[in-house]
């Protein structure tokens, strides 16, 4: 028994042991930020590198929690991101004064996005996801002399406690409905009736509100714009990755029985999402708010892979993520990067980066030519398989207009590409000497970006776990 | 490359070498001549040319004395053929050389024409910055137009028609600083090249209902009225005209377009703006009797469409008579060449028109074919002279002239046997060709005949307007010129053609060229000499009594026919008929709205699908108020919306 | 009137939670909107404790759930205070309209 | 019409109406005891139902700690005796609508629906049974859910310690 | 002979490029890649003649075969017959002389010639690859260079120009994947293989879904009508050596694969649009060079004019004979080297002119013998000038459009037919305006071409004269691949 909880639920015990050890440090010694950072840095390396051994399949606590190789992976996904957030946004972390601070509620918040991707029964669901949020909602006011770093934990506060009220009127109904909260139990019981379509929509509108999904997207760009863009990162990256995943399970899974009723939905909403999303995207003048509202069209091609409901589906969507941590965490370390250097943050700022930093400029490049989905990046792999496998339906028309809609994104990705190597700028950004934690990170991300498409073991081995 | 040697290796490399002699000095000069052999690429090219006539004499000789003949038919003998492009099985372009008469006639005429003018160049164009450019395009014409000649197959022929067209551009435009000379070489190119879709379509339909390109076994299906082919390009019919008839039309029209034939004649004249040598080669001795040699090598075809045949009786009595009534209003005396050109051309082509195929009735053809044969000696002889006069006088214009017999007496003589010949004065060699060419027309068809009779007076008429404005009329010159006539190098050609101008007429053609092969015999009545020999002689005498010396005769005869003058004078309008219609409706009506339509509309739209997406993007900015109230009413009208939706809507 | 039931509790809490709902998206004070907020919570408690009693009385999971519930309520109440009065230090306003520079 | 009705209605009618003063009100300080009214009505409800350990957390959660909190910000950032500032006209139309839409789509769907009903033996909510069952790892154990809350509080805490101690004073 | 060494070695060049120094070691780099390409290509054409020779009549030679992503049945699937061969050595052709021709750009070298050699990758993969997956993916990896290219060393609206045509290139490839997607999830069973595709039986319902999203989306890359506005802003914003790879390479990519792609898989597809093809393209033959006509800007002329020459290659691909297909793919190899020349020849002119106003210009043979000569190469070669490849390539297409004889074809034919006219118009004009006349004052010291433009232009010319003058070679090479292709139609 004791066994069991030791290995079924290690990356969370790990996680626990990482907190507690902060928790500890922070109570009992003074430690220089650099030093704190650097051994961060490297506990969070071993949590991700941890993450790939004694994997096992297997519930818990009379199946509310529950593992098996795929949601291994997954938490790996997420542990690779937060530690890909500790080396990308070192700079500000070491001035940061909260730094312990900090890496405590990431970590708990981690920690919820794990017991969500394992949560096997509504109740670890709901609290796994306050879990999840509730502490990235102070870390929005981090940078707490800032006036838009509060107005942005308020209105993230705020809307996410409205989306948890729905949320919760929906769980109240399915129980009322169907007398179980438990996930294995729920299909069977689901007829379709209007209750359940009610509560069904309610539960979802808080998978839409996570995942920024038009019409419950409006918080995003505000919440990014305004908080530290290193928990702008984690909110965009791990923390859509991590609803991502519970979606396809809930979805593929609780939901089966109103797959035709959920498919009508995602479709509608996908293309919603990706023409409303582009289209903000297409007037942003500030770089995080750009990322904002191009990672709300992201979403919208994730839904058109969730459309899919098959292994292809979930294979593609993971694998997506995967993509979509390395690219919009380099993008976005990009941003922070120079946002931190020079404190500009709008994308006419970025005219002439290639002359003085070229670096940088061909990560962002890269990240960006991922995220549109350029081969050979590996977004152009990410992206076409979430295509393919929304085409299994055969809805050639839902296919089309997710095509055509990576043409708008084009358009806005190669704007600020044009900034950067194309515009001129009098007063440039200067020269950036990069912190050597960073300058990995971006190595990291770039490599990935590069090798995670051509290398087609990673896919078969997502496929393989997928089935 | 499939050599088919029938006749041994020599003959084979032999004609081989008569057109690749030509093309090996344009190459070589192409590329070399301007730093490495500048200052003897004349001499370059004329020796190979040289060397070049010599084997087509050789040719020659061996075709008709030695082994062309069998069993007293010339036969149509294929020494070289190889297949270049192949399309489908049986059509294919092949490369080959096909001897007969009128191709064994006309490597004679290319080659001995393009090795005087090539001569006469050496001192003509002596010092000029681009000699080596001159000579080497010089060897691209040369080997087109024997290329030409010899083609075995109808594509080939059209390639070469092609590359003909290209170096008759390149040499009008040789004086490419000139606006003019570029405007002229433009049209001319533009011009035939227009023409040349009419043969394209026609070898298109011509190979469609033939099933080969080849003219030997094109000729032989398309004329065996038992074929298939034959019947079912008879059959089809296009607007009530039968595919046959539409497929000799269209290219006919290709050859009118190089021969430089009403309406499509407008280019000629223009062209003089070339080098005046060239002008003798190109547009008067070779490429523009291309057309005639186009019909003449279909005409077995031609033969068994007669609306063809009439258009081309018709289309060249236009032309010799329209061009002989500009002619005689013309004061630029290449120009009046020009239309002398076009209107002796008008002449070969209604011969071809008039004529039959097979025995006597082939008349026409032998007399088309004497014709041109005789006409490249004068022609070519009377422009080298004007090339004299204007080497000596600096200026194409009449005006500027005069008395010059005392300045240029070898220009003079041989200035004045060409105006014979062509003028058809006994015995000099237009006579006898011309002859032949009104008797085939008297026997045909007699509105022919006396439009011919008429135009032929005409010839003599201004001819000698020319001749005597240039050697009599005023005696005394308004500037003195410092050279001489131009040396040997210019006098030699213009005495050789001269003897032959006078000559030529002698030579029993009919024993050679004929519709069929066959020796025709060529009948000869004095008594209908009579009535040509005395127009022409009239002719002769007017232009004396008006231009021999300086008197306002001509100004009042010219005021007495304003009307008429002045339409001949101005060409009868066709060429601002023609810039009416490319300027005023092709480039207004066609090009120009279609420039608009892409700029505005196509491109329009592009940009508007772009406008619109960012003008949309705007207008929704809204949403995003920035007031969490606002958002959470949309979150939940999103709710809401969804539920009411997937509850009752869309189940 | 009949014996109150399932069905009435029902209808208190949607109201209730629709009553919350309402007062969040109008009051402008956002201590109040957080007030707004504990209306709609309270509301899913009364859902949760009623289906447990009548219709699922075999399992506690209504009861833990709202326990769980009322936890959440009173985390995020305390984070989402914070919050306010940091907020309220910066823009020296605690009305939620104020508070709107990130737009568009 | 017994005692238990009555005492249902009086409920109801307590939780609602001083639900609907509680958003409704002007004066700040009002709203927080209507409010509280409202929460010890839903209390109430809760003895009704005969869950009293639930009734006696909501009391010591919400009316003790939460209610407390709301007052003791509304001190921190309110002057005494202002009225809160109107919302517009078109806000408060749209709310209006949103809010009763939702409410009768809600109950329409509710009403249409028959709910289940377990026949199985109730498990009674006595102390004895949420005590075992709170710190239970195995089937209907909540252990796992309770740790969960634990390091929510625990972040919460954090949370807001940094955010509401911030040091220097603002810059921005 | 292995085909993956036509990836490998643009690949490892571009690596080596990134990995230089300095401006110098760059370009020597970059021509060495380049040259070794040129070498290589060669060796394919040899090598496969040889096979061919040898009496291998398997459709596709030099296969190679690498399981790419099982799950999705992608294979890295390599394999050539004579069309690619063709197509593979017009790409060698232009890579060479777009390398040298660059020779004296300052701006960001190294990028440059990065891009250039990453735009070479693209169009041997998507030549070669027998996967439509991996066809797309190189389809794709060929837009991005030409964006940059476009925007950081193009002149004029080049970031409008560079916008455009990424957007309009991507969205033909959104469609050529919403194609591809269809026909991957139509056929009976679900593969992107493309030899197995066209062996099987796709339901003429998806065909007739497909076949014209297909072709439309790799037509806008061809200048289809009316997808053909990014044509003439993109190549006149470009770079010399971006134009020369855009009209040269990039086009062609489009014809090949409607082609390839959508009227060898989906045949059934291409008979039932083909009047609707033939319609568009003798459109766009003759509208573009009307268009033309209108245009001052050199390289206007140039881009309106590819748009006419390349309708020649749609209108081969839609006559649906074998000789018209065989004359399509001679027109995208002709015109590849063509436009490529007078591309490099107008960069040349602009170099030492400073404009490209044919207005502004006049009598420059006085000055720059050399560059005119290649201008007037480039042009005869352009109207059809016999011996030249236009002509060979014109002709075998409208030998093979005349094939059809019903009137429909006939007069789209003639139609065809009359753009050589009008093209004949529009060269002359330009070389008469240019060239010709009394020269400019100010033009009258500027020099001719140096050694690295006269090696660029006379490797195309003597691409352009081995095809005008001896077309048989190229006849042979591409005619039994188009008999497959024309066979499958013809049975299907």
């Amino acid at each position: 028994m004791l066994n069991d909880f030791l290995l079924l639920m290690k990356s969370e015990l790990v996680l626990a042991f990482i907190l507690f050890l902060l928790l500890i440090i922070k109570v009992a010694a003074e430690v220089k930020n650099e030093r704190l950072l650097a051994l961060i840095q490297i506990l969070l390396l071993g949590n991700f590198i941890y993450g790939f051994f004694f994997i096992q399949n297997g519930s818990l606590f009379g199946g509310m929690y529950t593992t098996n190789g795929l949601i291994a992976f997954q938490k790996s996904i997420l542990s690779l991101g937060i530690y890909l957030i500790s080396l990308l946004f070192s700079d500000w972390l070491k001035k940061s004064e909260h730094l312990i601070e900090f890496f405590i509620l990431l970590l708990s918040a981690v920690m919820g996005m794990f017991f969500l991707i394992s949560s096997e029964s509504l109740l670890m669901f709901y609290l796994s996801l306050e879990l999840a949020t509730i502490p990235v909602a102070a870390m929005a006011n981090f940078d707490l002399h800032k006036k838009i770093s509060s107005e942005a934990s308020m209105k993230m506060i705020l809307s996410s406690a409205l989306s948890s009220g729905v949320l919760l009127f929906g769980i109240s109904l399915i129980y009322g409905a169907t007398g179980t909260l438990n996930f294995s139990a729920i299909p069977a019981l689901l007829d379709g009736t209007g209750v359940q379509i009610l509560a069904f929509i309610f539960l979802f509108t808080a998978f839409a509100f996570k995942l920024s999904i038009v019409p419950f997207h409006l918080w995003t760009a505000d919440v990014y714009e305004g908080s530290p863009i290193a928990v702008t990162s984690f909110l965009s990256v791990i923390s859509k990755g991590s609803i991502a995943f519970i979606l396809l399970t809930t979805l593929y899974k609780v939901f089966a029985p109103m797959h035709g009723l959920w498919y009508n939905m995602v479709m509608l909403l996908s293309i919603i999402t990706m023409i409303v999303g582009n289209l903000f995207a297409l007037r942003q003048q500030n770089i995080k708010r750009f990322l904002a509202f191009s990672s709300i069209a992201q979403v919208g091609f994730i839904l058109v892979g969730i459309s899919s409901n098959s292994i292809l589906g979930t294979a593609s969507v993971v694998y997506f993520v995967l993509v979509y941590v390395f690219s919009n965490l380099a993008a976005f370390g990009v941003a922070g990067v120079i946002s931190q250097h020079s404190g500009k943050e709008r994308i006419e700022d970025y005219r002439g980066l290639y002359q003085t930093n070229p670096f940088i400029s061909w990560v962002l490049a890269l990240a960006l030519f991922s995220l549109a989905g350029i081969p050979p990046t590996a977004g152009f792999f990410g992206k076409l398989f979430l295509i393919t496998a929304g085409a299994f339906k055969g809805n050639y028309f839902f296919i089309t207009v997710a095509a055509l809609n990576m043409i708008i994104s084009l358009y806005y990705y190669l704007r600020v590409i044009r900034a950067v190597f194309m515009d001129s700028n009098e007063q440039p950004i200067g020269k950036i000497n990069l912190d050597i934690s960073t300058k990995l990170g971006m190595i990291i991300c770039g490599a990935g970006i590069v090798l995670l498409g051509l290398l087609s073991w990673v896919y078969d081995y997502i496929t393989a776990l997928s089935i | 490359m499939l050599g088919v040697f029938s006749f041994g290796i020599d003959l084979g490399w032999a004609l081989l070498m008569i057109p690749l002699l030509p093309l090996l000095g344009f190459l070589v000069l192409g590329l070399f001549g301007r730093k490495q052999i500048k200052q003897s690429s004349g001499i370059f090219a004329t020796s190979l040319v040289l060397v070049s006539a010599f084997l087509s004499f050789h040719t020659a000789y061996g075709y008709f004395f030695k082994y062309g003949k069998l069993e007293g038919v010339y036969q149509k003998i294929i020494p070289i053929q190889f297949t270049w492009l192949q399309f489908s099985p049986g059509v294919s372009i092949d490369m080959g050389i096909l001897l007969d008469p009128i191709s064994v006639m006309m490597l004679v005429v290319v080659t001995l024409i393009s090795l005087m003018v090539h001569i006469y160049s050496l001192a003509y164009l002596k010092g000029e910055e681009r000699f080596p450019t001159y000579y080497s395009f010089l060897g691209l014409f040369t080997f087109s137009m024997l290329g030409l000649v010899v083609a075995s197959n109808i594509f080939q022929m059209y390639i070469f028609w092609e590359l003909v067209g290209v170096s008759s551009f390149l040499l009008i435009g040789y004086y490419y600083d000139r606006p003019s000379a570029v405007a002229a070489c433009k049209k001319a190119f533009i011009v035939t090249r227009f023409a040349d879709l009419g043969f394209l379509i026609g070898i298109l339909i011509l190979s469609f209902y033939a099933g080969t390109l080849d003219f030997n076994t094109l000729i032989l299906k398309l004329t065996t009225t038992s074929t298939p082919e034959f019947l079912s390009a008879t059959a089809a019919s296009f607007m009530g005209i039968s595919a046959l008839t539409w497929a000799l039309v269209l290219v006919f029209i290709g050859g009118a377009g190089k021969s430089a034939l009403f309406p499509l004649h407008v280019w000629l004249p223009d062209a003089m703006e070339g080098p005046t040598p060239v002008s003798a080669l190109i547009h008067a001795a070779t490429m523009v009797v291309a057309g005639v040699f186009l019909v003449a090598r279909l005409f077995p075809v031609f033969s068994m469409s007669a609306p063809a045949l009439e258009l081309v009786a018709f289309v060249g009595i236009i032309s010799a008579l329209f061009a002989a009534l500009i002619a005689c209003t013309q004061t630029d005396i290449k120009r009046v060449l020009a239309y002398s050109t076009m209107s002796q051309i008008g002449f070969m082509m209604f011969a071809l028109g008039v004529s039959g195929s097979g025995g006597e009735n082939g008349l026409g053809f032998t007399a088309a074919m004497f014709h041109l044969f005789t006409h490249a000696l004068f022609k070519a002889l009377l422009f080298l002279g004007a090339g004299a006069v204007i080497h000596f006088i600096h200026s194409n214009e009449m005006k500027d002239m005069g008395g010059l017999r005392k300045y240029l007496p070898i220009t003079h003589i041989t200035f004045l046997i060409a105006c014979l010949a062509i003028s058809g004065v006994p015995p000099f060699a237009g006579f006898f060709s011309k002859e032949e060419i009104l008797l085939a027309a008297y026997q045909h068809n007699a509105t022919i005949y006396w439009i011919a009779l008429i135009t032929s007076g005409l010839t003599a008429f201004y001819m000698f307007r020319l001749y005597f404005s240039i050697f009599w009329n005023k005696e005394s010159l308004a500037h003195e010129s410092a050279h001489g006539e131009g040396g040997f190098a210019m006098m030699l050609p213009l005495v050789l053609l001269s003897v032959g101008a006078a000559a030529a007429g002698f030579i029993p053609f009919g024993d050679f060229v004929s519709s069929d092969g066959k020796p025709l015999e060529s009948v000869f009545h004095w008594q209908f000499s009579i009535a040509p020999i005395a127009l022409g002689l009239a002719g002769i005498f007017t232009a004396m009594w008006l231009y021999k010396k300086q008197n306002n005769r001509s100004d009042t005869i010219a005021h007495s026919l304003s009307g008429l003058y002045k339409l001949a004078f101005h060409k009868f309008y066709v060429d601002e008929l023609y810039l009416f219609i490319t300027k005023k409706i092709i480039f207004n009506l066609v090009g120009r709205p279609a420039a608009w339509f892409d700029k505005n509309v196509v491109n329009g739209l592009v940009n508007a699908t772009g406008n619109s997406t960012l003008f949309i993007s705007e207008k929704i900015k809204g949403f995003q108020s920035g007031k969490v109230q606002q958002y959470a009413i949309y979150f939940l009208a999103g709710v809401i919306g969804l539920a009411i939706l997937f509850i009752y809507v869309w189940k | 009137m009949m014996e109150p039931g399932l069905y009435h509790v029902l209808i208190i809490s949607t109201a209730l939670f629709f009553i919350g709902v309402f007062g969040f998206l109008t009051r402008r004070n956002l201590i109040t909107m957080l007030m707004s907020i504990e209306l709609v919570l309270n509301s899913v408690n009364i859902n949760f404790i009623a289906f447990n009693k009548y219709a699922w009385p075999n399992k506690l999971d209504g009861l833990f759930f709202s326990i769980f519930v009322i936890a959440i309520a009173a985390a995020e109440a305390a984070v989402a205070i914070a919050i306010i009065i940091n907020l309220y230090r910066s823009h020296q306003s605690i009305d939620v309209e104020n508070a709107a520079d990130l737009k568009f | 019409m017994n005692g238990s009705t009555i005492i249902f209605y009086l409920l109801t009618t307590l939780i609602l109406v001083s639900g609907i003063l509680s958003v409704t009100t002007r004066k700040i300080f009002r709203a927080a005891i209507f409010l509280l009214f409202s929460l010890i009505g839903i209390a109430g409800l809760y003895f009704w139902m005969q869950y009293e350990f639930i009734a006696a957390v909501q009391i010591v959660v919400y009316v003790g700690g939460i209610t407390v909190l709301i007052i003791f910000s509304i001190f921190l950032t309110q002057q005494a005796g202002e009225l809160l500032p109107k919302q517009n006209k078109g806000r408060i139309l749209f709310s209006v609508l949103a809010a009763f839409c939702g409410f009768a789509l809600t109950l329409l769907q509710i009403f249409r629906h028959t709910f289940g009903r377990s026949f199985e033996r109730p498990v009674l909510p006595s102390m004895e049974n949420i005590g075992n069952q709170m710190l239970g790892i195995e089937a209907n154990g909540f252990a796992l859910p309770f740790e969960v809350v634990s390091i929510l509080l625990l972040a919460a805490m954090i949370g807001c310690i940094v955010i509401a101690l911030r040091s220097k004073p603002e810059t921005v | 002979m292995n085909l993956t060494l036509l990836i490998l070695l643009p690949l490892l060049t571009a690596v080596a490029i990134l990995l230089m120094r300095n401006d110098a070691q760059v370009k020597w780099t970059a021509l060495m890649g380049a040259s070794a390409q040129f070498v290589l290509a060669f060796c394919l054409l040899f090598a496969f003649r040889k096979e061919r020779a040898l009496g291998n009549i398997a459709q596709m030679l030099f296969e190679f075969h690498y399981q790419w992503f099982p799950s999705w049945h992608i294979s890295f699937h390599l394999g050539v017959d004579g069309i690619s061969v063709a197509m593979i050595l017009l790409t060698a052709f232009v890579v060479i002389a777009g390398v040298l021709v660059s020779w004296n750009v300052t701006k960001m070298t190294k990028e440059f010639y990065f891009l250039l050699i990453l735009l070479s990758l693209g169009a041997y993969g998507f030549f070669m690859s027998l996967d439509l997956f991996v066809l797309f993916f190189f389809l794709e990896i060929a837009v991005i260079p030409k964006y940059l290219l476009i925007g950081i060393w193009g002149s004029g609206k080049k970031e409008y120009a560079a916008n455009k045509l990424a957007l309009m290139l991507m969205g033909g490839s959104a469609l050529v994947l919403v194609g591809l997607l269809g026909v991957y999830f139509g056929a009976p069973n679900h593969n992107f293989d493309l030899m197995l595709l066209s062996s099987m039986h796709i339901p003429i319902a998806i065909q007739k879904i497909c076949f014209p999203l297909l072709f439309v989306g790799f037509g806008v890359f061809t200048a289809l009508f009316p997808f053909h506005t990014w044509v003439p802003d993109g190549h006149s914003s470009a770079p010399t050596a971006g134009s020369m790879f855009l009209a040269g390479i990039s086009m062609k990519l489009g014809g090949y694969g409607c082609l390839r792609v959508a009227t060898y898989i989906l045949p059934d597809g291409a008979k039932e649009y083909a009047n609707l093809v033939i319609v568009l393209s003798t459109i766009a033959i003759l509208y573009g060079a009307f268009a033309t006509m209108m245009q001052k800007d050199l390289k206007y002329i140039n881009a309106y004019s590819s748009v006419s020459h390349c309708g020649f290659v749609l209108l081969g691909i839609g006559m649906l004979t074998k000789t018209a297909m065989v004359g399509a793919v001679m027109q995208m190899v002709s015109h590849g080297l063509m436009t490529a020349l007078f591309f490099a020849v107008i960069g040349m002119i602009y170099e030492r002119t400073h404009t490209r106003q044919v207005n502004e210009m006049g009598g420059l043979i006085k000055v720059m013998p050399f560059i005119t000569t290649v201008l007037f190469i480039v042009g005869l070669c352009s109207l059809g000038l016999p011996g030249l490849s236009g002509f060979v390539a014109e002709m075998t297409i409208f030998m093979g459009s005349w094939q059809n004889a019903d009137l429909f074809h006939r007069v789209a034919t003639i139609a065809a037919c009359m753009s050589i006219v009008v093209t004949a118009v529009y060269i002359l004009r330009a070389i008469g305006q240019t060239a010709m006349g009394p020269i400019k004052e100010g033009h009258l010291s500027v020099g001719d071409a140096r050694w690295n433009e006269k090696l660029a232009a006379i490797i195309l010319i003597a691409g352009i004269v081995a095809i005008g003058i001896a077309p048989y070679w190229l006849n042979e090479l591409v005619t039994p691949a188009a008999d497959i292709i024309m066979h499958k139609i013809a049975t299907k």
